[in-house]
Order: C-alpha cells, then sequence, then structure tokens
C-alpha cells in the first residue's frame, strides 16, 4: 500500500525552520508517511508560498501542513486545498481567526505565541536590570506578522516596567549585518544604553559585535528569539543573557502527527499550543 | 524695400565653450536655387544648418522668411516651416527598418494614431525608387553599409517635400552614380521652387550644381560669389585665406616586386574569390560603387568579418588573421569608414582616442605616459591642423571633419607597415585632404604599403598608383598608371565590366 | 543537434521543451489544472513585465515597481476601509468598490509619471530616480498602512484576482488582453515607433521633429499604470493588502522581459515575449516543486536555466545570421 | 543660491551640506567615533563598489555580488572549521588561516569569471547571466554551509574586518587602499584605458586591435575578486558567516556607483567618487538612525536624498556648461 503523503510548506530556508523540518522528517520516519518539504525564497515571497501551495494541490497529497508567511494571505488558498479534500495544518505563524471565519473554514493550528516568547526575553532582561534603565528594540521586517507580535511583546515587558525607557526601536530585517550597523548607530546616540531585545538571533549577533566594538562588552543586557546553536554559545560565554528555544522541532512533530490523524479521520484538537522555553545561562 | 522671397538670415551667432562657431552671419535661400556652403573643417557650417533645423534651442540673430520673422528653437518647429535637414552625422535609428526610418516623425495615420502600414510601404518605396537605389524596405538600418544608410538619410528627406532642403555633406560616402542621382532630383525639385542650401567639400560637385557659392571661415561670411565667379582656386584662396598652389603631386613609381601582402581566393561576406597583392610602399586605390564589397573585403583582411575562403600572405608568409588584434600585430591598420561608430570614443579626449591604438608604444610597462601621449598628438594636431581649442576636448565636440582627422591621426601613430584606409577624407576638406594625401604618399614613399578605398574617383586617381575595381563582390579588374587613368576606363570596371 | 533545433526555435523552443522534460518527469504536470495555476502564478509579473517592456524599450529601467504596487495596494485598501462603513444609497458600490480602484490605478500612475518627469526633464539617471522611488514609495506605503495588513475585501475588489468568467480565471483572461494591447500599441501606432526609436537613437528622434521627453516620462507612466492593475489583481488573490506586498517584483519583471529577448540597451524588444520569459520562469518554479527539489537545489536549476534559455535563445540569431 | 553652490561643488558640496546639517541636528554626529563608524559601515560596499564599477564602466552589470560574497564567506568558515581541529605542525597557521582566505578570494573570482565568460564569449546580456549566478551562487552557499550559522573564528581570519593597525581599524585602512589602487588602474594603465574605451565604443576598441572579449572579462573577475575580499572583511565584522549573508548588496554597490556619477551606459565614470556615493547613503542612515527617525520615515527621506544628491550632481555639468 502506498503510504500517506504529507507536503511540509515552510517560510523560508534557514536554521531555524532547518531544525522544525528536521522535526517534521523524524516524526515521519516514525509514523510512516511520506513527507514533501518546500519553502519560499524569502520570508516576504507571500506570492510564491502561495504557488508553492497550489503546486502541492495540483499533486493531491494527503494533507499540509503550513507554516504561512502571511497570516491573512495563505487562507484563501488553504480553502482551495481544502475544498480539493486535503487536510491542512497550520503551524507557526497563526492564520488570522477573522479571515478564516470570513472564508468559512477551520484549521487546527500546532505552535507557540511569538508574542508570550518576546514577552518574557524582554521580561528577563527587565528584571536583569532591576526595572530600570534604557532598552532599545531591534524588530525584524516591518509588517511581518511575528516581527509585530514581537515588538509587541517586548513593548509590553518594557511598559510594564515604569523604570525604563525605551530609547530606540529601529528595524534591522531580521539581518546580523544590517543590525550590527544599526546597533552601532544606536549606541552613539546612547551611550548609556543598558539593554537590547533583538527580535532574532541573527540580528543579536550583530549586537553583540556592535557592543564590542563600541567597548561595552557586559555592559549591555541582550535577549533575543530562536535558540540558534550560536546563540546558545553566546549565552555560555556571557555575551548574551537569554533567547528563547521555539521548540520548533515538536511543534513540528505534533503538526504531522495531528495531519496523519486528520488523513484517517479522526477529529483533533483546533488549538495545540506548544511551550517555548526561554533559556539563560542557567538552563544551558 | 522689397520683401526677398525665401529664408533670409541676419547675424546669426552660436558659442561653445572656448569656441566662437558662428558670428555675424547672413545669408539667403531663394526659392529655385542651389546655395552652396563651403569651409575647412569647423569653419561653422553645420552650426549654422543645426540653427536653421531647430538643433538648438538657443541661439543669436534673426531669421525671416518671405520677410516673416521667425524664431526656430525646435526640430518640429523647423519641420512645420517646411525646412528639411540631411544631417551631417547619420540620424537613423540603426534597429528599426528602411521604411520605419524613412517615415520616423510623420509616419502616415490611421484613424487618428496607427501606422497607415500600406501607404507608409509605398511611400518609402516611391522615395528609393525616385533615388534608384534597391534596398528592402525591410532590412534594418544597422545592416546596411554605410552608403547605403546614407541613400536612406536622403530619401528621409525627401518624403517631407519640404520648400527649403538642407544637405550637410550628402555625398561624403556614396558613390558618384549615387551622386548623380541625387544631382538630377535635386534639380527636379529646384525646377519645383525648392531651395537648397549645400554643403559639401568635393568643389567638382560645387561646379556642376551650385547656382550661389557663399565661403565662410571661423564662423564668419568671407563672401558670397555666383556660379561663375567660383572657381575652384578662388574658392579655396577664400576658404583657406591664402593662395594655395596646385594640389596634385607629380607621379610616383614603384619599381619593385617586393609584395607586402598578397591575398588569394578570399570569399565571404558577399565579397566572391577575391585576389590581389599589394607591392611594398605601393599605394593601391580600390573603386566601386555602393555595396561592391570593399569595405568588406577590407574587413576580411583586417579580420574584422570572418573569412569563408581564401589566404593572406604577409611579407611572403602565410598568415591566419582571425581578428583585429592578429591583424595589428602583423602590421596591419584599418581606418573605418565609419568613424562614429567604429572608429572614435566620442565621450573621450582628442589625444586619448589618436592614442588608443598605440598605447603600448606610448606607454612604460602598464602606465601610459602621458607626456609621450600629448608629443604624439600634438604632432598630429599640426600636421592635420586639426581645429580644436584644446587636445582633451571630448572627440564628440569637434565637427566632422575633424573628427575624421582624429582617426586618420590614430591609424598614422600606429606606424603600421599595410594601412588601409576606407573612405579616408569622407567630410574633409579641400586643404587638410590634400594634406593627408601627402601623408599617405609620403608613408609609402618610406615603404608602408597601402591601400585607399574611395568612392571619390577623382580622389583615387589621385593618389593611388594603381587601381583595383569592384563589382558586385568581385574584383572586376585593374587600371595601372594611375595619374594618366582615364575616369571613364574605371567607371566601367565598377559597373561591372570586364578586361583583360 | 537537439541543440541547432532549440537554437532556431529561441525561446519558444526552450519553452515546449521545458514543458516536455516536465511532463514525462511529473504526472501531475500536464493538468488543465496545474496550467491553470502556472498562468496565474505569472499573470502578475506578467502584467508588470508589460509596463516594465515600455521602460526598457526606450533603454530606461524601473526598480520601484514593487514599491509602488505596495503603495497602490495599501492606498485602495485604506479607502475601501474607511469609506465601507458609511452609506452612499445607489454609489454604494461606485464609490466602496470602484472609486478604491480608480485610486490604485491613478496613485500607480502619478508614482510613475513622477519617475517619469525626473528622468525624462530632470535628466536624473533612471537607476537612480526609481531606486529612490523604490524607498520612498515602499516608505509611504508602510505609512499609509501604519505597517498593518489590512484584509478582508468584497467580492468586487477581489474579482479581478479571484473571479473566474465561464470557470476561467479573469486574471489571466487580464494578463492576456494586456499583452494583447500592448503588442498593438507597439506594433501598430505610431507612438510605438516613438518608443522603440527613443531606445534606438534619441537623437534621431528628437531631430525628426518628436517631443522625445514626453515619449520618455510616458513610458514611466504606462510602467505605474500596470502596477496600479497589479495591485488591483493582487489584493483579490491574496485576499489581503500588506506593505511589505511586490517585495522582488522588478527583478522578476525585468527577467521576463530580458529573457524574452528585449534589450537591455532598448530598441528592439517585443512585448508577447516578455509573456513567454514569465512563463519560462513559473513553469520552471512550478516543475521544481511538484518534483519536490530541495529549495536549495532549485536556486542552482533556476539560475542555470535562466541563463542556458538566454543563451540558447541567442544561439538562435547566429543560427539566423 | 544655495542650490548654486552646491550645484557646483555636485556630490561633494552635497557631502558637505548633509554632514552640515547633521552635525547641527545631533550632537553625537560629529564625533571621531561616529566618524569612523560610517566609514565601517560603508567600507564593505565600497569594495563592492569599487568591483562595480569597473563592470558598470564596460556598460554592464554584477547582480551577483550579494550572493557571491555568501559563497565566498561559508566556503572559507566550512574550510576553516574542517582543518581547524588539525595539527599542521609549524604550518597550522598557514592552513588554517591563511588557505581559508584564498579561497574566499579563489572562489569570488572563479565566480566572477565565470560571469565574464558568459558575458564576453557566450554573449548572454550580462543581467541575466549575473542575476542566473546570483541565484546559483545563493543556493550554493546553502548547500555548502546546510544552511547553518557558523560561528566564532581566530583572531588571524577576522583581522581585516575587526583588527585595527594604530587604533586605526584595518578594515577603513583596506578599503581606502583598495580605492587608490583601482583608482591608480583606471587613470594610469593601458588597461584602465582598455575598460573606459570598451564602456564607450566597443567596435572601436575592437578595431583598434584589442582583445575586447578579454578586457571584458576581467573586470567580472575582479568584481567576483572584490567580493572574495568583501567576504573576508564580512566574516571578521559578524564573527558569524551566514548563507544569507550579503542580500541586497548589488543594490548598494550599483547605487554608490552612480551616484558617484558613473553612467550607467559605461564609458565615463570616477571610481574614488564611488566612495563618496557609498559614504553619502552610509552617512544619511547614520544620521537617521542617530535622530531615530522612524524606519518608514527613513525609506522616505533616504530615497528622496538619493534622487536629489544626483539632481544636484546634473546640475554642475549644466553649471560648468
Ligand atoms: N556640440 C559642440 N560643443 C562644442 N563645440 C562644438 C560643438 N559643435 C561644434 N563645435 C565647434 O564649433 C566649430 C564649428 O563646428 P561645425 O561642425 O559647424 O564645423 P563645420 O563647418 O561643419 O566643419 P566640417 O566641415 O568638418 O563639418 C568647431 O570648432 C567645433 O569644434
Ligand atoms: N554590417 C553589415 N551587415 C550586413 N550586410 C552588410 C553590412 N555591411 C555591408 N553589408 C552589405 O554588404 C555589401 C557590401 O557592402 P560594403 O560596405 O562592403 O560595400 P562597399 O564597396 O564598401 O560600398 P560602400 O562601403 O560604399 O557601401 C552591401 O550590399 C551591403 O549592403
Ligand atoms: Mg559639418
Ligand atoms: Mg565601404
Amino acid at each position: 500500500a502506498d503510504k500517506p503523503v504529507i507536503a511540509y510548506v515552510v517560510k523560508e530556508i534557514n536554521p531555524y525552520f532547518n531544525v522544525m523540518l528536521a522535526g517534521a522528517e523524524a516524526e515521519a520516519e516514525k509514523l510512516g508517511v511520506e513527507l514533501k518539504t518546500s519553502a519560499a525564497a524569502s520570508q516576504t515571497a507571500v506570492e510564491q508560498q502561495m504557488g508553492i501551495v497550489e503546486d502541492f494541490i495540483s499533486q493531491n497529497v494527503d494533507a499540509i501542513v503550513l507554516a504561512p508567511i502571511d497570516s491573512k494571505a495563505l487562507v484563501p488558498v488553504v480553502a482551495r486545498a481544502q475544498k480539493a479534500g486535503i487536510a491542512v495544518v497550520n503551524v507557526d505563524n497563526r492564520l488570522d481567526a477573522d479571515t478564516l471565519k470570513a472564508a468559512g473554514i477551520e484549521v487546527p493550528y500546532v505552535g507557540v505565541n511569538d508574542e508570550v516568547s518576546a514577552y518574557n526575553a524582554a521580561k528577563a532582561i527587565v528584571d536583569k536590570l532591576g526595572g530600570k534603565g534604557k532598552v532599545a528594540i531591534l524588530e525584524g521586517i516591518r509588517g511581518a506578522d511575528n516581527a509585530q507580535a514581537r515588538k509587541r511583546g517586548a513593548e509590553k515587558a518594557f511598559e510594564e516596567a515604569p523604570g525604563i525607557e525605551i530609547v530606540a526601536s529601529q528595524t534591522a530585517n531580521w539581518q546580523a549585518e544590517e543590525a550590527l550597523n544599526v546597533m552601532t548607530n544606536i549606541i552613539q546616540a546612547n551611550p548609556d544604553i543598558d539593554g537590547v531585545f533583538a527580535a532574532n538571533d541573527m540580528m543579536s549577533f550583530g549586537v553583540i559585535q556592535a557592543i564590542a566594538a563600541a567597548g561595552k562588552e557586559g555592559k549591555v543586557v541582550i535577549a533575543s528569539i530562536d535558540a540558534e546553536e550560536q546563540a546558545k554559545a553566546n549565552i555560555k560565554d556571557g555575551k548574551a543573557l537569554a533567547t528563547v528555544y521555539q521548540n520548533q522541532d515538536a511543534q513540528a512533530a505534533k503538526a504531522v502527527s495531528v495531519a496523519l490523524e486528520m488523513i484517517n479521520g479522526a477529529t483533533v484538537d483546533p488549538d495545540i499550543q506548544v511551550d517555548t522555553i526561554l533559556l539563560t545561562a542557567a538552563d544551558l | 524695400m522689397p520683401v526677398e522671397p525665401g529664408l533670409v538670415t541676419r547675424k546669426l551667432g552660436k558659442s561653445f565653450p572656448g569656441v566662437r562657431a558662428l558670428d555675424d552671419f547672413d545669408f539667403v535661400i531663394r526659392p529655385g536655387e542651389v546655395h552652396c556652403l563651403l569651409g575647412e573643417n569647423g569653419a561653422g557650417k553645420s552650426t549654422f544648418i543645426n540653427i536653421l533645423s531647430g538643433a538648438f534651442a538657443e541661439y543669436e540673430g534673426e531669421i525671416e522668411i518671405d520677410g516673416q520673422p521667425v524664431t526656430i528653437t525646435t526640430p518640429a518647429r523647423a519641420k512645420a516651416l517646411k525646412i528639411a535637414t540631411i544631417h551631417q552625422e547619420q540620424c537613423l535609428v540603426p534597429a528599426m527598418t528602411v521604411e520605419e526610418n524613412i517615415h520616423l516623425g510623420d509616419e502616415p495615420r490611421r484613424n487618428g494614431f496607427m501606422v497607415d502600414k500600406k501607404a507608409a510601404r509605398k511611400a518609402a518605396q516611391e522615395v528609393l525608387d525616385r533615388l534608384g537605389v534597391k534596398i528592402p524596405l525591410d532590412a534594418r538600418v544597422r545592416n546596411l553599409s554605410t552608403a547605403e544608410a546614407q541613400m536612406v538619410e536622403i530619401a528621409k528627406a525627401l518624403v517631407l517635400d519640404a520648400r527649403i532642403l538642407i544637405l550637410d555633406e550628402p555625398t561624403a560616402s556614396i558613390s558618384d552614380r549615387d551622386t548623380a542621382e541625387l544631382f538630377r532630383i535635386i534639380r527636379e525639385l529646384k525646377a519645383r521652387g525648392t531651395g537648397f542650401v549645400y554643403i559639401s567639400h568635393r568643389l567638382q560637385e560645387i561646379a556642376e550644381i551650385a547656382d550661389t557659392v557663399t565661403v565662410m571661415r571661423d564662423g564668419r561670411k568671407v563672401g558670397e560669389l555666383t556660379a561663375e565667379e567660383a572657381s575652384a582656386d578662388r574658392i579655396v584662396e577664400m576658404m583657406v585665406g591664402r593662395p594655395v598652389g596646385e594640389l596634385s603631386a607629380p607621379p610616383r613609381n614603384v619599381e619593385t616586386d617586393d609584395i607586402a601582402m598578397a591575398v588569394s581566393g578570399l570569399s565571404g561576406n558577399g565579397v566572391i574569390d577575391a585576389s590581389f597583392a599589394l607591392k611594398r610602399g605601393e599605394i593601391l586605390g580600390f573603386a566601386g560603387l555602393v555595396g561592391a564589397g570593399r569595405t568588406d573585403l577590407m574587413k576580411m583582411v583586417f579580420g574584422a568579418l570572418p573569412v569563408a575562403a581564401g589566404t593572406i600572405s604577409v611579407d611572403g608568409k602565410d598568415v591566419v588573421i582571425d581578428s583585429p588584434r592578429a591583424a595589428v600585430r602583423l602590421g596591419i591598420g584599418y581606418l573605418s569608414e565609419d568613424r562614429k561608430g567604429e572608429g572614435l570614443v566620442l565621450k573621450q579626449a582628442i589625444d586619448w582616442n589618436i592614442a588608443l591604438a598605440s598605447l603600448p608604444a606610448l606607454s612604460n610597462g602598464p602606465v601610459v605616459d602621458r607626456k609621450r601621449e600629448r608629443a604624439a598628438a600634438e604632432g598630429h594636431r599640426k600636421r592635420l591642423s586639426i581645429a580644436t581649442p584644446s587636445l582633451s576636448k571630448p572627440t564628440g565636440q569637434l565637427s566632422g571633419g575633424n573628427q575624421q582627422k582624429v582617426v586618420v591621426a590614430k591609424w598614422l601613430e600606429t606606424g603600421c607597415r599595410v594601412l588601409i584606409f576606407d573612405e579616408p577624407t569622407r567630410g574633409i576638406d579641400v586643404n587638410a585632404r590634400a594634406e593627408i594625401h601627402t601623408l599617405i604618399r609620403a608613408l609609402a614613399d618610406k615603404g608602408s604599403s597601402i591601400i585607399v578605398v574611395s568612392s571619390d574617383l577623382p580622389e583615387l586617381i589621385q593618389v593611388s598608383d594603381r587601381i583595383l575595381a569592384m563589382s558586385e563582390g568581385r574584383i572586376t579588374g585593374e587600371v595601372a598608371v594611375a595619374r594618366n587613368a582615364r575616369q571613364a576606363e574605371v567607371m566601367e570596371l565598377m559597373l561591372g565590366g570586364t578586361r583583360a | 543537434m537537439l541543440n541547432r533545433l532549440v537554437a532556431r526555435a529561441g525561446i519558444y523552443g526552450i519553452l515546449i521543451a521545458s514543458i516536455a522534460v516536465l511532463s514525462v518527469l511529473s504526472p501531475h504536470f500536464l493538468t488543465v489544472n496545474n496550467l491553470t495555476n502556472i498562468l496565474l502564478q505569472v499573470a502578475i509579473t506578467t502584467i508588470i513585465g508589460v509596463g516594465m517592456t515600455f521602460v526598457i524599450m526606450t533603454g530606461g529601467i524601473d526598480l520601484s515597481v514593487g514599491s509602488i504596487v505596495a503603495l497602490s495596494i495599501v492606498v485602495m485598501a485604506v479607502v475601501h476601509k474607511a469609506l465601507a462603513p458609511m452609506d452612499f444609497g445607489i454609489f454604494q458600490w461606485l464609490v466602496v468598490i470602484v472609486l478604491p480602484m480608480l485610486l490604485a490605478l491613478v496613485t500607480g500612475t502619478a508614482a510613475g509619471l513622477v519617475n517619469g518627469v525626473m528622468v525624462a526633464k530632470a535628466r536624473v539617471p533612471a537607476f537612480i530616480m526609481t531606486l529612490g522611488m523604490m524607498s520612498m514609495a515602499r516608505g509611504g506605503a508602510y505609512i499609509v498602512s501604519d505597517n498593518q495588513t489590512i484584509s478582508v475585501f468584497p467580492d468586487g475588489l477581489t474579482f479581478l484576482g479571484d473571479g473566474r468568467v465561464f470557470g476561467v480565471p479573469m486574471l489571466i483572461i487580464a494578463s492576456l488582453v494586456i499583452v494583447g494591447i500592448a503588442a498593438w500599441v507597439l506594433g501598430s501606432t505610431i507612438y510605438g515607433r516613438f518608443v522603440y526609436a527613443l531606445g534606438g537613437n534619441r537623437v534621431a528622434l528628437r531631430l525628426s521633429g518628436v517631443n522625445a521627453a514626453r515619449v520618455e516620462m510616458s513610458v514611466y507612466g504606462i510602467s505605474g499604470l500596470a502596477c496600479g492593475i497589479a495591485s488591483i489583481a493582487l489584493l483579490g488573490r491574496l485576499n489581503v493588502a500588506q506593505p511589505v506586498a511586490g517585495m522582488g517584483y522588478e527583478l522578476d519583471a525585468i527577467a521576463a522581459v530580458i529573457i524574452g529577448g528585449t534589450s537591455i540597451f532598448g530598441g528592439e524588444g517585443k512585448v508577447a515575449n516578455t509573456l513567454l520569459g514569465a512563463l519560462l520562469v513559473g513553469i520552471i518554479r512550478n516543475g521544481l516543486n511538484l518534483l519536490n527539489v530541495s529549495p536549495n537545489v532549485q536556486l542552482v536549476v533556476i539560475g542555470a536555466i535562466i541563463v542556458a534559455a538566454v543563451f540558447y535563445d541567442k544561439l538562435k540569431d547566429s543560427a539566423r545570421a
């Protein structure tokens, strides 16, 4: 008998989604399903990702697990997939509830809450600073869902603490080098900066370089999200305070098994939250 | 006082950085009259007609048509006044077809904004037939030879049936037969009352076509003559500003069988089985009509066009010339007939262009020696009297003829032992032309071997020791003892007749 | 041998060839459904590519298309959301649906004309002007949308991108019609000849008594208009309007134009081939997805095929000569 | 009035003007420290811009620079990580530090030469060839690095990007030296003449007995080499090597070249001005960050200033005339 086929579509190829895909493959191995993976060229290529999903629809795979680049834009094509009798599971970036309602469909979600992750990371900074000091936020690509969620989370944590002042909030578009330049300039304007929240690890690498170059090693607290190997190493070396492990391989494994259950006609929990884990030197 | 019919200019003037190109210039174009405008290279002729054709947004002085003052600040305006111009530098769109080029700017319209292709083709074909040239309407201009392109240029001006037609060196690159056709049409239009401004450096043409002659020098009018008064010597004297002696030099005889370069059975690019031998110190002329294949033959010899069959030997040794580089390394140089497209880097300075083909000789190792470069260029500027305020001026700002001199200088500088000049005096004034002829002879006397391709038969007869005629890609025969060669004889060969 | 054949056929040959190969490799490829998908996936690139063809034909370039799409789409969305709640009686539809669409077209065209004026009149190099516009329009889009994704629109607004006529997606019809019109304008109108001439020899065009500057200005306006249309289509296709929309469109569009054989130096080209250029890239992407080729390898393969395609297309010319 | 002044001064004037304005607006701007930062931030764009200047001078373009940087940097990093654990005795330093750097240069140059061969010999349009390479090299970088960020490198490897000589950052020195050498090559050598001539009139160069194809090939090799150098610098600056490195470099570099006054159609330009072009953009970015201007507004301002700068630079020409 031929195995059920599950397509796993992520946003783009990068260390973060690599871990996720690895988790998915392991699970697929275990459950004996055939896994097809694909990704768009960049975190902004919404249309291209739609095309990828459409292509899987024409292959009529049995199920599609989707980490949508945009929470609203991908809804129509997801609806099309369901019409074609394909089970769809939403992972990572949550599809927008209103849009789903408007499209008259329901899609089970497996994932984490970016806003919470960001809140925890920023909170760690606040605690470390004893609730007072000047902080900066390095945002992801403006207008991207997770970038906004992470920004919201960080702002929430910072604004809760009256002693904390956000002196700068700039975007480095998820990129390390841009983060280095932008951070260098921010330090220039705010030599007395105490903490930085970078919306992803990659930008934190740039931040660390900027701080080193300004001769402020250890004087600035840095927290970010994604728990890349290098980020963990930086925490061990005391270059950074914390990162958040999004548990993406667990998300993936869960999503694949849910997909299989759906293929087998079982009814599934529409909202499965996977816990994220704040990692500090203590945890490593 | 009675208003003069036709176009009258008063105190016209125009300046460019460092140059007063046109100054206090009065000129009259009467209906049904051919008014020739003569002057050395850089005298200001093109500047004048550029004003009349609206190429400049600003100029000094007044222009009147039939007594009515007019200002011509855009080409569109000139066109509205029914002034048509054939510019010295070809103004065609290479990527477009002959028909599209002929109508560019006033296409026959169909319901407002569409091109009436039928009418367009018909009109274009008519005008080409009138000129008696056979060029396919759908041929892209970039695939035409220079001469053919020039004929298209002429056709483009004729379709406008203007009341004033300005021709800036229309015959500089076309053969005598085409020139004859052109003159026939000019006479036709004269009869219908069209007024002409005619610029040329070929004095014999003036005698043939002019009603009135105006000579200018350094942007100013030197004088106006009637056709009768306008003898060659008189004109040249006015142009140059002093009496000029006999231009044609004594015959030279090449008493050697020492072959510098031999070509045998060369075929390709429409050239069929061409064979000829070039003696050391010889000046070999090539005559032919438009598209006879001379340029293509020379480009093959120079390695610029692929060769289908045939062999070339230099100094008795068979050689492979698969690129211009190979040719230059063998001491062969080729001066293209298309200075703008194939000869010059117009954005770059004059000395820069002159040095381009001889850089290794003008450098210390990899570094260009500016001093030597300057000196070399300065020498050519004097010898060829290149009219420019400075050698570091962009070459594109030179007058047409002076640009041509720069290309000539570039190849003289290389000191190649075999030099191929394709239309070397195109657009060059009588004086400089004589100068170049003298140079060519001097080079030959020093042992260089030279090929001159020219559509100007008298020039060929003047400068060559021996003339080969080409027709439809074949070498149809040879006329020895250049000086007393009879024009008719060569003509016959050019038209395809062969003789033992 | 095959080379020679493909060579003669040029871009057409390559299209046929890749279609043939993919049909063999994947059973899913040659299905009405899949081919429809491909046409849908390339439609927007094609529409923008048409405008781009006009620009490149004149020897210019337009890097701002992606940002102009973003600006137009958010303007349209914001205006729609602002008006939708109100009541305009019988004009409701006109004000809430038609007006926003018109504004998208106006926005696109206006931005394009700004490019045009600066390039044609102020003589700012097209590359710089449109690079600047790329940045400005993107910023404008963020500001207008306040960085938010705006979504869920009525059928009227989404029809161009999402609607169907007799089962055929409206967007496919639209893109083909647009290509047709453009081909007619460039091929049969006087304006079309001026566009070619401008790219071929600006001076000649001017001396022929044509207002070259105005022609140059207009092509950027056309490119902007195409972006406006594309933004309406995109809104329908995604049913959302984002300020990040259209990133990277410029490269897709320019690639389509040049793969289609238009010279980057202007003066020559065929707008119909721009469609083929867009199709080729779309087909390859689609095929590689169907074959489940790893994204990393996909990048390498796509790059190689684009180059190969253009290389073969050149062979054709030499084969002819 | 000010216009006229700025106009005459051209790009220099604009630089001075913006420096003046920013010094007034932000106390942090005109400090040795900050100016050093700016020079550091534009160094990599400058180095790549120098190679790009050669290419654009010939009328070509190189869109693949960013991807080539990525490919070179991951090759260098992977090789280093592979060799570092082993023991090569006295050759340790040579093998573990120098060899990887050389490989980065070789990789960059090789990729560039592939571009060159295809453009010069196979006559594939530069835009397409380098667009293809952009995709291929990026894919290669992902494959070589297995999509991982590689990091923490010894001082030897990071010296170019991170080291200092007498307190002056090595990278600043290097970028200025590179500009100097390039200016000399283009300004004083035979080869330089050929590069200008190629862009000015290819046929004329060929008919002057020069192997134009080889010259054309070489400029892409130079651009690739510049990318190799840039990758070493980048590795030092970030102390990490990522396959996503260098995205968008092509636009920054081309912008620097053209803001510097080099014509996109080739044949004219000055490599020194490319440095100024890069500086201008860098200064504006830095200033806007110092003033903590909202990123959205930053986009608009930067776009506007780039256009204005080039526009004024044009004025200068007309002012002269
Ligand atoms: N665009 C320009 N910029 C600067 N100087 C120019 C320009 N055009 C012409 N000149 C100068 O004006 C003078 C007259 O040039 P013009 O072309 O009118 O001479 P001409 O009589 O046509 O010469 P020729 O017989 O060689 O064509 C020359 O010194 C030339 O260098
Ligand atoms: N670049 C080209 N591409 C295609 N055909 C050409 C090209 N140049 C010339 N020809 C054709 O080859 C034939 C020979 O042209 P060629 O230029 O050699 O003639 P010619 O004897 O030099 O006459 P002239 O140079 O006065 O036109 C002509 O029919 C011409 O149309
Ligand atoms: Mg002239
Ligand atoms: Mg000829």
